[in-house]
């Protein structure tokens, strides 16, 4: 069947194109869709568009900064007040892909991409997803638990808290190439604190699971303790746990375990 | 930083030229910056068609049956092509300088030897409408057992790869499963050394990745003949293997290229023009056969893996006295380049060293993966890693300077190498010293005044008594044995006794290609 | 097979194509338009070899439904001589041979002139990151990033 | 968590051309009537300057300046044979065809020349820039574009000529390998310097300095071309490349640049050469090739450099981060050696 491309003004009727025909994809960005169609994908046969200025709006009036499923990470890095998400925006692609790929997109981005939903996911983000039957809210975790099954659905909007300094938020993605490569492993750290102490740290991997998942063990080992040598010691030690990387083409299973409580060690010490 | 020493050799230089030597533009670039080089695919026919490959999933599978009727008439499509309709559907690419036997199809038939091997092609209007048709078509495999590791491939009772060579070898002087390289007598160079060192080193294969893929366009041309604008790195070498494959006389063709988007050795092997002119004369349409950077990166040839052993005997003054190598080129399924590069190495043993005592036996070995070619510094890159990475081990060994050690070693003019030859017109000497020099890499007053140009020849020049079957094994004298030392594997096989090769027999080729050469014994059957 | 009418601003010039149902920007520049300086490297994102700008911003043809252009601005390297005379670019490509097979050039120079044209003093840092979507397989890039900053500091002593 | 920094050193050569030869390329020179002169070939340039590397031989060889030179290449109608741009011979083998068909042209053109001059043409000489004068009285001069011109409208003559060049084919000995495999070499020596990471595994390129002896420099600026972006693709294939991460398991084979890998910008290193020239007796003007050979000496200077910073020898291509750390693990941590 020859493609078909639908566009619609209205995120609502997007998404009833796209729950009522299986081979329906949103197009987002492109840098997924576009890529399987160039490959031949014939699974897709059609397209759907939205214009609706809803998904490419920025909301950063408040302490809780609401981000359009269709916003790209280059207008990201262009908004000052989203300045504790640029590392994660600049992490991928080079600035053409940056021009193109979409938040929403990310969130659907198989391994070894979906480097930004390792941040969102640290920053306990909820996602707004409108499905056939109507719009609702969702922790991002459950979200990506889901994530094969939201398919048919479309995300409209990812809203985050911001983090109370510009400390409290660590990103870093180990890439083998410079300064832009696929991802080893992506690590984000949300760590508040009060009187000193971590409260309520979030540790979020990417590349170390099927999708992108938190390091449990870690943020319990920070949990209520300064952020000293002993916590994050503490806290590298029992990285791995939980985890369940595969081998791919930029490392294996075995690496990835071997390195993740390094890096994270790293990353909470602030060191290069 | 790029420094030219007009200093070293001046002697030997007429440097008085007046173009030579400058750095004048390049002719292309121009072209390269506005965006006007012509590249195959910048060529924009009326009415073009598409051409898609299906390809194995599989490593090795039998074919038990090819159902293309569904895909017949999916829309768009003009023709299905099968291994039946190419006139020539087996061949081997150094064929044209009469190396070795035809043993690869353009399109399997009954059974595919490595996963991606091509099985139908379909050509449609648009490369949507082909890959729908290609969703369509159904083949039935009966999977098979795979062979992916070259020494597995050489042991008695192991698959056959290819039925061509049915040893999984290449076959040399039409007896041999491997390339002989003797002279001197390495066993009794080991009994003397101080060390023995013996290593394994292994490459993994390697994919050219040049920014344009590997593609063609074939277009009916006015005057009967074929138009094919290509991303060969050979236009008369890919010219001719069309001529054969496709049973017709070379004119019929008229390649135009030579301006191409990266190659470094995987754009000789010709994948692509075949098929794109077969579907050009069985449509009357241009047809554009271009590689995805998928199946470039898959299922293009890439550069092969090279397993080697190196066992060194070494003296404590430094001297490299015996150097035996083994090594395994894998070929993947099918021969391509592969055998001429085995030669290629035997040729380079035992790298820019003079060494007394030199013994190498180097297979081209078939396995179930994508058929390897040519790559910048085919035959040697691997080796040369083995070989100074091994160089390295030995200088550490008798605890002399790394550099030193290879100077002390290198090949100086009149020195007799390996294969037989007076060593000339050499280098490597001073390109230690300056590279040295650049590196502020500390060198003895004695070192820096040596030459490529002293001392050499001599004995330096003797061919030491060569056994001709291989001396039996010496009991261990009195060796030292190193950290390095891993117990080596015992040779897999051993090679069938030597005979003398049969006479050549005259052959003119049927097809229109032209026979550009004769190399060895082999002949294309 | 239905085809959508599709408009655009082509390098300062209006152009009116049909296209066919989920093509991308490089199809239909190359087999409609005519402007082969776009090249096909992978069709996935990862090369860069088709670079272009659209309203002004660096975007990969290949990935871009063509359909989404339609009454936006696409500028090429066919684009970014003025008339007869080279941009500076491409003059500093040249003296620093920063190509050898020429074919990821016309990307390099796109993703160059959309740094340059937000900042002309970039850091070499700032240069490798403009250049990070584009894949060199010849050079080994350091001719690339010596070129982008030469053109960066001639457009400086021109201003 | 350390960096440790390391050296390490490579020496190779490389034989220029099809290894036993037999491989020929052929070249046809003609002019115009106005002087100017193109190359036909069909031989082809995949980037390494085939175009401008054989218009300098032919002007060379002719005498006139570069300018007056256009290369044609790769069309089998027009082109002569050429076995192909491989095996690092397109310098040596199609350089080689290029300047026996000029020499030819030459020859034609001097003749000519001295009609109108009235000399004998063994005395005369070109300048370079467009004239042949007699030797010795440069006033007693005559533009080519004038010997064009009476070549073709008054003496009935083709300024043209045509070259191949053919290394005959060496056979080879089944029982000892005996063979003449090329006719020259090319040499190199490269000093690396890494620094590895010892609780991951990861390397980076410091610098390296190295020494490349090519025969002739025919073109510098294409010859640094050759190095720089050279040295890159060894960096490359001896830190990232495959496309079978885990040989001889085939499986995790990348589809993408994203997960093929190859060093970006952001990977490269300060790289100090210093070219060499010992002319080869039977290059054009001495050359050999640089193509091929200059990634090799790359990978082992790499991982002796490795060995040197952290004690770990790397005899598995590519040397990938888990591999260095699995060795690092097996000895018990990182065991620099004499810094040197």
């Amino acid at each position: 069947m020859p493609v078909t491309v639908k566009t619609f003004a209205n995120f609502g009727e997007a998404a009833s194109a796209l729950s009522s025909d299986r081979s329906a994809r949103y197009l987002g960005g492109g840098t997924l869709v576009m890529r399987a169609l160039n490959e031949g994908d014939v699974s897709i046969s059609t397209v759907v568009r939205a214009n609706d200025l809803a998904l490419t709006r920025i909301d950063v009036a408040s302490s809780r900064v609401t981000i359009g499923a269709g916003v790209t990470f280059g207008r990201i890095l262009a908004e000052r007040d989203l300045a504790f998400l640029h590392a994660p925006a600049r992490s991928i692609g080079g600035p053409a892909v940056r021009n193109m790929g979409t938040v929403g997109g990310n969130l659907f981005a198989p391994s070894p991409y979906g480097d930004f939903t390792v941040a969102l996911l640290a920053l306990d983000a909820t996602v707004s997803v409108q499905g056939g039957l109507g719009a609702r809210d969702m922790p991002i975790e459950e979200f990506l638990q889901s994530r094969e099954r939201q398919s048919g659905a479309l995300v409209l909007a990812v809203a985050c808290q911001r983090p109370a300094s510009a400390d409290a938020f660590r990103y870093r993605k180990i890439a083998r190439i410079k300064p832009k490569g696929g991802s080893v492993i992506t690590l984000a750290a949300h760590l508040p604190s009060s009187g000193g102490r971590i409260s309520g740290a979030r540790i979020a991997l990417g590349s170390m699971a099927a999708t992108q998942i938190r390091a449990r063990a870690a943020e319990r080992a920070l949990e209520g303790r300064a952020l000293d040598d002993a916590a994050i010691n503490a806290a590298a030690a029992v990285a791995a746990e939980g985890v369940s990387p595969t081998d791919n083409a930029l490392g294996s299973a075995w690496y990835r375990r071997e390195i993740v409580g390094v890096h994270l060690r790293r990353l909470l010490s602030g060191l290069e | 930083m790029l420094e030219l020493r007009k200093d070293i050799f001046a002697d030997e230089r007429d440097d008085n030229l007046k173009e030579i030597g400058k750095g004048t533009q390049r002719q292309d670039m121009l072209g390269h910056v506005t965006g006007t080089s012509t590249y195959f695919d910048d060529h924009k026919l009326q009415g073009m068609l598409h051409l898609k490959v299906l390809r194995s999933p599989h490593a090795h599978a039998r074919l038990r049956r090819i159902d293309t009727m569904e895909a017949e008439r999916s829309p768009g499509v003009r023709r299905i092509i099968r291994g039946a309709d190419v006139p020539r559907n087996l061949n081997t690419l150094l064929s044209l300088i009469n190396f070795g036997k035809d043993d690869e199809p353009s399109l399997a038939v009954d059974k595919v030897r490595y996963k991606g091997e091509p099985i139908v092609a379909i050509v449609a209007d648009s490369p949507r409408e082909a890959y729908e048709a290609m969703a369509k078509v159904r083949v039935d495999y009966e999977p098979l057992p795979a062979v992916f590791d070259v020494e597995e491939a050489l042991k008695p009772g192991a698959l056959v790869v290819n039925e061509t060579y049915p040893k999984n070898t290449f076959i040399y002087h039409d007896v041999y499963d491997h390339q002989k390289l003797r002279f001197g007598d390495v066993e009794r160079g080991f009994a003397e050394a101080d060390h023995v060192l013996e290593q394994r080193y292994q490459m993994s294969p390697i994919e050219h990745a040049p920014t344009e893929t590997n593609g063609s366009i074939a277009a009916p041309d006015t005057n009967g003949r074929y138009v094919v604008y290509t991303s060969t790195q050979a236009l008369f070498f890919s010219l001719d293997t069309c001529a054969k494959i496709l049973d017709v006389p070379s004119n019929t063709f008229h390649f135009i290229g030579g301006t191409v988007g990266g190659g470094f050795g995987g754009k000789v092997d010709t994948l692509t023009e075949p098929l794109a002119i077969l579907g050009a004369m069985l449509t009357g349409r241009p047809v554009r056969y271009q590689l995805g950077r998928e199946e470039e990166m898959q299922f293009g040839s890439p550069r092969g893996a090279e397993r080697i052993y190196i066992k060194d005997g070494v003296m404590r003054d430094g001297r490299i006295v015996a150097r035996k190598i083994r090594a395994y080129f894998d070929s993947g399924a099918y021969t391509r380049l592969s055998s001429y590069a085995v030669v290629k190495c035997v040729a380079h043993l035992p790298g820019p060293y003079t060494i007394p005592n030199v013994h190498g036996d180097v297979y081209c070995v078939f396995t179930n993966r994508t058929p390897a070619t040519a790559m910048r510094g085919f035959g040697v890159t691997a080796m040369d890693f083995a070989l100074e990475c091994q160089m390295d081990k030995l200088a550490h060994l008798v605890g002399i300077d790394p550099m030193e050690f290879r100077i002390l070693n290198a090949y100086r003019d009149g020195d007799m190498k390996a294969h037989r030859r007076e060593a000339k017109n050499t280098a490597l000497i001073e390109c230690a010293q300056v590279a040295a020099e650049k590196a502020k890499w500390p060198l003895r007053e004695e070192v820096k005044r040596m030459s490529s140009r002293k001392d050499g020849g001599g004995s330096r020049a003797a061919i030491s008594p060569t056994p001709i079957e291989p001396a039996p094994q010496r009991a261990a004298v009195s060796q030292q044995r190193t950290t390095y030392d891993r117990a080596p594997p015992a040779p897999i096989h051993e090679p069938p006794p030597p005979a003398p090769p049969p006479p050549p027999r005259p052959q003119s080729p049927s097809h229109g290609a032209t026979r550009f050469s004769s190399v060895f014994g082999t002949r294309r059957r | 097979m239905t085809k959508t009418p599709l408009q655009f601003r082509h390098n300062g010039r209006d152009v009116a194509v049909f296209v066919d149902g989920g093509v991308n920007l490089l199809v239909a520049l190359r087999e409609l338009i005519g402007d082969m300086t776009p090249k096909f490297g992978c069709g996935q994102g990862g090369c860069g070899a088709c670079s272009v700008l659209i309203d002004g911003e660096l975007h990969l043809s290949c990935l871009t439904l063509a359909e989404a252009v339609n009454g936006r601005a696409v500028e090429t390297l066919d684009g970014l001589k003025d008339g007869p005379n080279l941009h500076p670019l491409q003059r500093a490509f040249m003296e620093q041979f920063a190509a050898q097979c020429g074919y990821c050039t016309p990307g390099m120079l796109m993703a160059a002139k959309s740094l340059l044209d937000r900042n002309p003093s970039p850091s070499r840092a700032e240069v490798i990151e403009a250049i990070s979507g584009n894949i060199c397989r010849c050079t080994g890039y350091e001719p690339i990033i010596n070129a982008v900053l030469a053109a960066a500091s001639s457009g400086r002593a021109r201003a | 968590m350390a960096k440790h920094r390391g050296r390490g050193i490579a020496s190779i050569n490389y034989p220029i051309g099809m290894n036993l030869g037999g491989d020929p390329s052929q070249a046809l020179v003609h002019s115009n009537p106005s002087g100017k002169f193109t190359v036909s070939l069909s031989s082809i340039d995949l980037g390494q300057g085939m175009k401008s590397v054989t218009r300098q031989i032919c002007a060379e060889t002719l005498g006139v300046p570069v300018e007056d030179v256009y290369v044609d290449t790769a069309d089998s109608d027009t082109g002569p044979h050429c076995m192909g741009s491989f095996a690092s011979r397109g310098t040596h083998r199609v350089g080689n065809a290029v300047m026996a068909a000029a020499k030819e042209a030459r020859g034609v053109m001097m003749e000519a020349a001295a009609e109108e001059l009235e000399v004998n043409a063994a005395d005369l000489e070109t300048d370079g820039r467009g004239n042949i004068h007699v030797k010795g009285a440069p006033h007693r001069s005559i533009s080519t574009k004038d010997v064009a011109i009476a070549a073709q409208f008054k003496q009935g003559k083709t300024i043209s000529g045509r070259g191949i060049f053919l290394v005959p084919l060496s056979e080879v000995n089944p029982e000892t390998g005996e063979m003449s495999p090329a006719t020259c070499y090319a040499h190199a020596c490269l000093v690396a310097e890494v620094e590895v990471d010892d609780e991951t595994g990861e390397v980076a390129m410091v610098r390296m300095d190295s020494a490349y002896e090519l025969g002739r420099a025919l073109n510098p600026r294409l010859v640094e071309q050759q190095l720089v972006g050279g040295a890159w693709m060894g960096i490359s294939h001896a830190l990232f490349e495959t496309p079978e991460p885990y040989y001889p398991d085939p499986t995790h084979g990348p589809r993408d640049f994203v997960e093929y890998l190859m060093p970006g910008p952001g990977d490269t290193c300060p790289h100090d050469i210093a070219v060499l020239e010992r002319p080869a007796a039977d290059g054009p003007f001495g050359a050999k090739g640089p193509g091929e050979m200059c990634a090799n000496p790359v990978l082992p200077a790499v991982a002796n450099a490795i060995f040197n910073a952290v004690g770990v020898r790397m005899d598995e291509l590519p040397i990938t981060p888990e591999k260095v750390l699995r060795a690092i693990k097996a000895q018990g941590g990182a065991r620099p050696q004499a810094r040197r």
